[in-house]
């Protein structure tokens, strides 16, 4: 497995077999990027997602579980401010910095998106439009965010490295590239916009397991040398489990449970957290 | 003991998209209008005669007032008794079209569906044939060549429909074919023919009902076109298309004998193509909304 | 709207635009009945009107640029004989012609005939250089290639066949008639299938006269300051002609009364007007007394029944065709079908172009032939000789005896009437009427109304004078823009 | 790619022949007496012998079809009735005229059908996507003949805002003639710089070619305003907007870039029916092209004419469709690449 290294400065670390996790520095004062309150996500009557508090501080990854159908999608939806597009209406506060997000202006929350707060899809095959190159795709986004030309095409193959890919991939079109070679780039995309926020929907559920690795270890290199605010949903308690710092539990659009990660699986409060926890299949040991 | 109100997922489906979707009600509303004036024609027009073979030459060409509602034609008959009798003739032509067509279509697609292969190749070669020709153009060259009336429209029509349904049914059964169900129908050695009336045909039900009330609408202008043409109603017969070929001449000096049965053609067609609008947003699946 | 350009054959709409290039001998002027010169300057009659001498004009010529003789005269007149297309019957009576001189033509005929009126028909007494385009049969086929030998005003510029703009011309510089005062310098025949189309061109300007319109479109002029309506009686009416083979004389007699010829004359706001006979006002062997057949329903019935048919009895299923195109015919086939669909007899109606609806009467298979014929019909020259002659006389093939009729002792008379006309006019006149009355018995066809011409011009024009004995026939030449 | 263009030509060869073996049928097996009927009504005896010679009705049906397959491909496709031309040169001559109003029908249709058809997907709901859907409803089902007498009357006849019928005013004949190089007055004024000419006949296109557009228009927004609604339901259109692209651009250049496909097979479908609908339309506007040709030809009961011309339209359109489905293959990445 290739070492990756994000903008070459850093001395080459040794492999991580993710036995351990590198220690999280204890208290450090990492300033909260995104900070959800009382957020509540509702097609006409029906609650479809509500998460009182939920934080994700820079350099870090913050899981999201739950079954599917749990309002995990609409809670990134919701924090994009895509949810109005779903016909759906959002309440509560979504901060980003500080600055709440929800009143703001489309225009405003347009400038954000994309460059302040990246997301990440399930099916890769299907988050690129397939008559475009997935490069025009790149360039189109960094030069609607006031970048030149030449500076986006640099940006992006620049980004590109930093996913462990070669920058020649970006002149073909997505049906040419394989499921982890289109999720990378979507990474890359919101490495050259240098996102602060990463909203990951499952992005490796729809991968097979080799593959997933590579995405993982991906997002590490993210949260440990870009600082980036990481969101993860997924379904898979046991990716969670290896990925994320801290972890909230969903459950039919409520957040049940949240913590920090070793905390929850070593003594989960909830017993819907429990049935989850005995789901998932245990390797040995 | 209650009665048990059977609520198939259809039915359901069918009430909450007319409640939802005002294209069916209006399209349906129109096309029943049109259904009661063809049947009540005789107790509605004011001079039934007119539609037949009666001539007035002492008052043609009057327009529109109390006495005659849509004014009259070069020879004196009142033009609103032909337009509602035409309501017998247009949509008439479109159900037996479409009945032939069906009859004719259907058994071929579900053929050439099912068994594949060579059967396939060649029933979807010959539809390609047919297709080839647009429907208008055909329907022109059969009904030339054979002596011009009602029976020769309709046959002429017919021949240039089918295909439409043979492909329809065709996709339908091929894709219903490969379902596992039916492979294990396949596998418990239920004879063909079962499995071909009771599992492929109810499943294309719905996308044929909807070509059919769209297709309405299409074959009411091709009759009327041809009629237009003169390969198709003869005088006095009160074919809407027929009467704007007879009213062209005087157009410009009396409008009401064109306008009138066109506004009819018109009014037919957009009330079929606006209930199979609306049926196929209601049945389609991929049109219920999903989330 | 023509098929081909020989002065000698053609026969249909052809003269509207071959009048303006080929002139005739002597042409007729219907208000005052004289026969005026054209290209003879003066004739005279001798030997009981058997031997007619005729002085041309001096200075005329061909547009081909070969002056117009005597000689060249006579060559034209015998090739129209020979050829024996179109009315060259007008000619029938002609044995030899002599040219003493380059300017004087002697006619020889084997009985006495009104040869200077017959001069002036309206079909096959063009005068025309038979030398043009190499002679001999090459001339039909240079004829029909877009050209003309004539000595008319206008000589052709282009001639798409087919095409909307059909015919161009252009003025012959040479012309004797000389070009002094205002004249059309061009004239384009349109062919518009749609009247409406033709009304409207007219009302914006893009053409500058019309005819053969339907009446109500004629009428919505009036009123417009800058068109002119122009209105009058013609030679020319409606035939009935009905299948006397298929159809018994009660049967045909039945028919004529069962038609609302009042009717018809009403739906066709002033595009007709009631006939006496079969030959129209304005010309000899015309009398407004003669009985004809009155709309009867009853009498009608009454025959059928004789013959089997009618109400309450087998129903007479009748072909009827008439030409496409033309929205008055439609109107009576219309009115014809609905009169008699009241004595159960079923009328199917077709409206055909007239080379496909004059080719299907001349059928050789007499199942194909329709049984009642509508068309219109007009003399050839200012005398009724041309209905008798060609629709009721034994022809066989059929040419435009549509109704099949062949009764020797009408024959007989019809032969005897072309000498009457140049010798005894009273005479002539009585034997027209015995012939009508013949006919109005026998019933083999009827004329349903006489034809009202109606014109429709820009108001700015001048000049025009309506000529019966040229039908539909505008002489630009004579138009002042 | 090459192994799907061999295929396709290969299918569209068998529709062709298809297609000739039908007309045979029309033209052979149909009719009562087909000698009459090639021959037409007034054909002498002589002129019916050499039809039934040509149409080979003594020989069994295999020689008769295969003598027919000789005469198309040869360009003997009889003599028309009421032109006594070859009907091939004939539809050589009107064949230009038809497709000019056509392509001028087309690109009317498109360029209102398609706007219309995203602003519909672009306010799905809105007052102005239920207008959008009735116009483009009433596009389709309106009677095209019935149309062109109301257009004609309202803008030629009473507005006088355009010329009534034709191709080009007749007065420009002798001022400015026409060069006729493609049978195309517009392209053909256009290419010889005449152009009073080439204003007339634009002004002479307007009206016929609005008539045509009626029912490409209807469709094309229907088809644009479906496909679109589509799309934006899928994934990558969500991934486009979280990268913060305005709701404008995102209908109008990633939801339509992929809506142009199905757009295009629309509108090869759609230029069949309205060939044909022009035919309905030109005797009205005095247009010479096939319309006019194939009325006449219904008029003189002549088959030749009629059954060439339908020859011709099927393989225009077997040709179109081959076309459209190769152009739509180099077009789309997915199926160019397999």
């Amino acid at each position: 497995m290739k070492m990756c290294f994000l903008g070459g400065q850093s001395p080459p670390k040794p492999p991580n077999r993710g036995a351990t996790r590198p220690p999280i520095p204890p208290g450090a004062p990492w300033p909260v990027k995104l900070q959800v309150r009382d957020l509540e996500v509702r097609f006409g009557e029906r609650l479809a997602a509500s998460a009182p508090a939920l934080d994700v501080a820079a350099g870090e990854i913050v899981g999201l579980a739950g079954e599917s159908g749990s309002g995990k999608s609409m809670t990134i939806q919701a924090v994009l401010g895509l949810a109005g597009t779903m016909g759906a209406t959002v309440t509560g506060s979504i901060k980003l910095d500080g600055v709440e997000l929800t009143g703001m202006s489309p225009a405003r929350l347009r400038a954000i998106r994309g460059r302040r707060i990246a997301a990440i899809f399930q099916s890769p095959g299907l988050a690129f439009n397939p008559v475009f190159r997935v490069g025009a795709i790149v360039t189109r986004t960094l030069r609607l965010h006031g970048l030149s030309a030449a500076q986006a095409r640099e940006r992006a193959g620049a980004a590109m490295r930093g996913v462990l890919l070669s920058p020649d991939l970006l002149h073909r079109y997505p049906s040419q590239l394989s499921g982890g070679q289109l999720q990378r780039v979507a990474i890359a995309l919101a490495l050259a916009l240098r996102a602060d926020v990463l909203l990951a929907d499952e992005p490796t559920s729809a991968l097979d397991v080799t593959v997933q690795a590579e995405v993982l270890e991906v997002l590490r290199e993210l949260r440990d040398s870009r600082g980036m605010a990481i969101l993860f949903v997924s379904h898979d308690l046991a990716v969670i489990a290896e990925l994320c710092d801290r972890v909230a539990i969903m459950r039919a659009g409520e957040v049940v449970e949240q913590g920090r990660t070793e905390e929850v699986i070593a003594a989960p409060r909830h017993d819907y957290t429990r049935e989850l926890l005995a789901a998932v299949p245990r390797l040995g040991g | 003991m209650t009665a048990l109100t059977v609520r198939t997922p259809r039915v359901t489906a069918l009430r909450r998209a007319v409640r939802a979707n005002p294209l069916i009600t209006v399209g349906g509303a129109i096309a029943a209008l049109i259904f009661l004036v063809a049947v009540f024609a005789p107790l509605l027009a004011p001079y039934p005669a007119d539609a037949g073979s009666a001539t007035h030459p002492e008052m043609t060409l009057l327009p529109p007032s109390l006495h005659h509602l849509f004014g009259t034609d070069q020879v004196g008959r009142d033009v609103f008794s032909r337009v509602l009798y035409g309501a017998r003739i247009s949509p008439v032509i479109a159900v037996l079209v479409l009945f032939i067509a069906c009859a004719a279509g259907i058994p071929l697609g579900l053929a050439a569906g099912y068994f594949g292969g060579a059967a396939d190749e060649v029933i979807m070669r010959v539809t390609d044939v047919f297709l080839a020709f647009p429907s208008l153009l055909l329907a022109l060259a059969f009904a030339a060549v054979l002596p011009p009336s009602l029976t020769s429209l309709t046959i002429a029509i017919a021949i240039t429909w089918w295909p439409w349904y043979t492909r329809l049914i065709r996709g339908q059964a091929a894709s219903v074919a490969g379902r596992p169900y039916v492979e294990a129908c396949r596998a418990l050695g239920i004879p063909r023919r079962r499995i071909l009336l009771r599992h492929v045909l109810p499943n294309s039900v719905t996308p044929l009902i909807i070509q059919v009330s769209l297709d309405f609408g299409g074959v009411i202008l091709t009759a009327s076109a041809l009629s237009f043409l003169g390969l198709g109603a003869q005088d006095p017969t009160p074919e809407w298309g027929l009467m704007v070929a007879e009213g062209e001449n005087y157009f410009t000096t009396a409008w009401w004998v064109v306008t009138f049965p066109g506004l009819a053609i018109l009014l037919a067609a957009l009330a079929f193509t606006l209930l199979g609008d609306g049926l196929r947003d209601a049945l389609d699946p991929r049109r219920l909304p999903s989330r | 709207m023509v098929d081909g350009w020989d002065p000698a054959t053609e026969y249909s709409d052809g003269i509207l635009a071959m009048s303006q290039m080929y002139e005739t001998l002597t042409h007729y002027d219907p208000a005052t009945h004289v026969i005026d010169p054209e290209l003879a300057t003066s004739w005279s009659a001798a030997d009981g009107a058997e031997t007619w001498t005729f002085h041309l004009r001096h200075g005329v010529y061909f547009h081909t640029g070969r002056p117009m003789t005597a000689q060249a005269a006579k060559a034209a007149i015998l090739r129209t004989i020979k050829l024996g297309g179109g009315a060259a019957y007008v000619w029938g009576a002609v044995k030899t012609i002599d040219t003493p001189d380059q300017y004087t033509l002697v006619f020889h005929l084997s009985y006495p005939s009104a040869l200077a009126l017959q001069a002036s028909a309206d079909y096959s007494a063009y005068i025309y250089d038979t030398q043009a385009g190499g002679g001999g049969n090459k001339l039909t086929s240079w004829l029909n290639a877009g050209h003309d030998a004539g000595t008319g005003p206008y000589t052709v510029q282009t001639w798409n066949k087919g095409q909307e703009f059909e015919e161009i011309l252009k003025s012959f510089p040479k012309y004797w008639g000389g070009w002094a005062g205002q004249h059309f310098t061009k004239v384009v025949f349109r062919v518009v299938p749609q009247d409406t189309t033709a009304a409207q061109l007219l009302r914006t300007g893009q053409v500058s006269f019309i005819e053969q319109i339907n009446s109500s479109l004629w009428s919505s002029f009036q009123g417009d300051s800058a068109i002119t309506l122009v209105s009058s009686p013609s030679w020319q009416n409606l035939l009935g002609q009905l299948n006397s083979k298929r159809l018994s004389m009660p049967v045909r007699q039945a028919i004529l009364y069962g038609i609302d010829y009042k009717g018809i004359i009403a739906a066709l706001h002033g595009a007709g007007v009631a006939s006496s006979g079969i030959i129209p006002p304005g010309l000899p062997g015309y009398f407004s007394d003669l009985p004809g057949y009155s709309y009867d329903q009853a009498k009608a019935a009454a025959l059928l029944k004789q013959a089997g048919y009618g109400p309450g009895r087998g129903p007479l299923n009748l072909t009827l065709t008439y030409t496409a195109g033309d929205s008055n015919e439609q109107i009576v086939a219309t009115i014809i079908k609905s009169d008699l669909a009241a004595l159960n007899v079923n009328v199917s109606a077709q409206s055909l172009a007239w080379p496909t609806q004059w080719a299907k009467g001349k059928s050789a298979n007499a199942a194909q032939r329709q049984d009642i014929f509508l068309e219109y019909w007009w003399p050839d020259y200012a005398d009724p000789y041309s209905w008798f002659a060609n629709t009721l006389q034994t022809e066989s093939p059929p040419y435009f005896n549509l109704s099949y009729y062949s009764n020797s002792s009408l024959d007989k008379m019809i032969n005897s009437v072309e000498p009457l006309v140049a010798t005894n006019t009273a005479a002539a006149d009585q034997l027209y009427r015995n012939m009508q009355l013949t006919v109005v018995q026998q019933a083999p066809l009827v004329a349903l109304y006489n034809v009202n011409y109606q014109y429709a011009m820009l108001s700015g024009i001048t000049g025009f004078r309506v000529n019966p004995a040229y039908p539909n026939v505008v002489f630009t030449y004579d138009l002042k823009p | 790619m090459t192994r799907y263009v061999i295929r396709r030509v290969a299918l569209a060869l068998v529709v062709v022949t298809g297609v000739v073996i039908l007309t045979f049928v029309i033209a052979d097996v149909v009719p009562g007496d087909p000698a009459a009927t090639w021959a037409g009504p007034h054909a002498s005896a002589a002129q019916v012998a050499r039809a039934r010679q040509y149409l080979g009705l003594d020989k069994p049906l295999p020689v008769r079809i295969a003598r027919y397959f000789g005469g198309i491909l040869t360009g003997n496709w009889g003599i028309s009735v009421h032109t006594h031309n070859p009907v091939l040169s004939d539809i050589g001559t009107a064949a230009p005229a038809t497709l000019e109003l056509v392509i001028a029908a087309l690109i009317i249709g498109a360029a209102v059908g398609i706007p219309l058809g995203l602003a519909a997907a672009r306010w799905p709901g809105s007052i102005l996507d239920h207008v959008i859907r009735v116009g483009s409803v009433l596009g389709v089902s309106m009677p095209v003949f019935w149309f062109a007498l109301i257009l004609q009357l309202i803008f030629a006849d009473r507005l006088r805002l355009l010329p009534v019928a034709g191709q080009y005013d007749p007065n420009l004949i002798f001022t400015h003639p026409l060069v006729a190089r493609t049978q195309m007055p517009v392209v053909d004024a256009a290419i010889s710089g005449n152009w009073p000419m080439f204003g007339s006949t634009l002004s002479h296109l307007i009206l016929p070619a609005l008539v045509v557009a009626a029912y490409p228009a209807g469709v094309v927004a229907r088809m644009t305003r479906a496909q679109v609604l589509d799309t934006l339901g899928e994934t990558h259109v969500q991934m486009v907007r979280s990268l913060g692209f305005p709701e404008r651009t995102v209908v109008s250049t990633f939801a339509l870039k992929l809506a142009w496909n199905p757009v295009a097979a629309t509108l090869a479908l759609v230029f069949a029916y309205s060939l044909v609908n022009t035919f309905l339309v030109e005797s009205i506007f005095d247009w010479p092209g096939l319309g006019s040709y194939a009325a006449g030809s219904v008029a003189t009961l002549d088959t030749p004419a009629i059954v060439g011309v339908t020859l011709f339209v099927a393989i225009a359109y077997v040709i179109c469709n081959l076309v459209v489905d190769l152009v739509q293959a180099a077009l789309d990445p997915r199926i160019r690449l397999t």
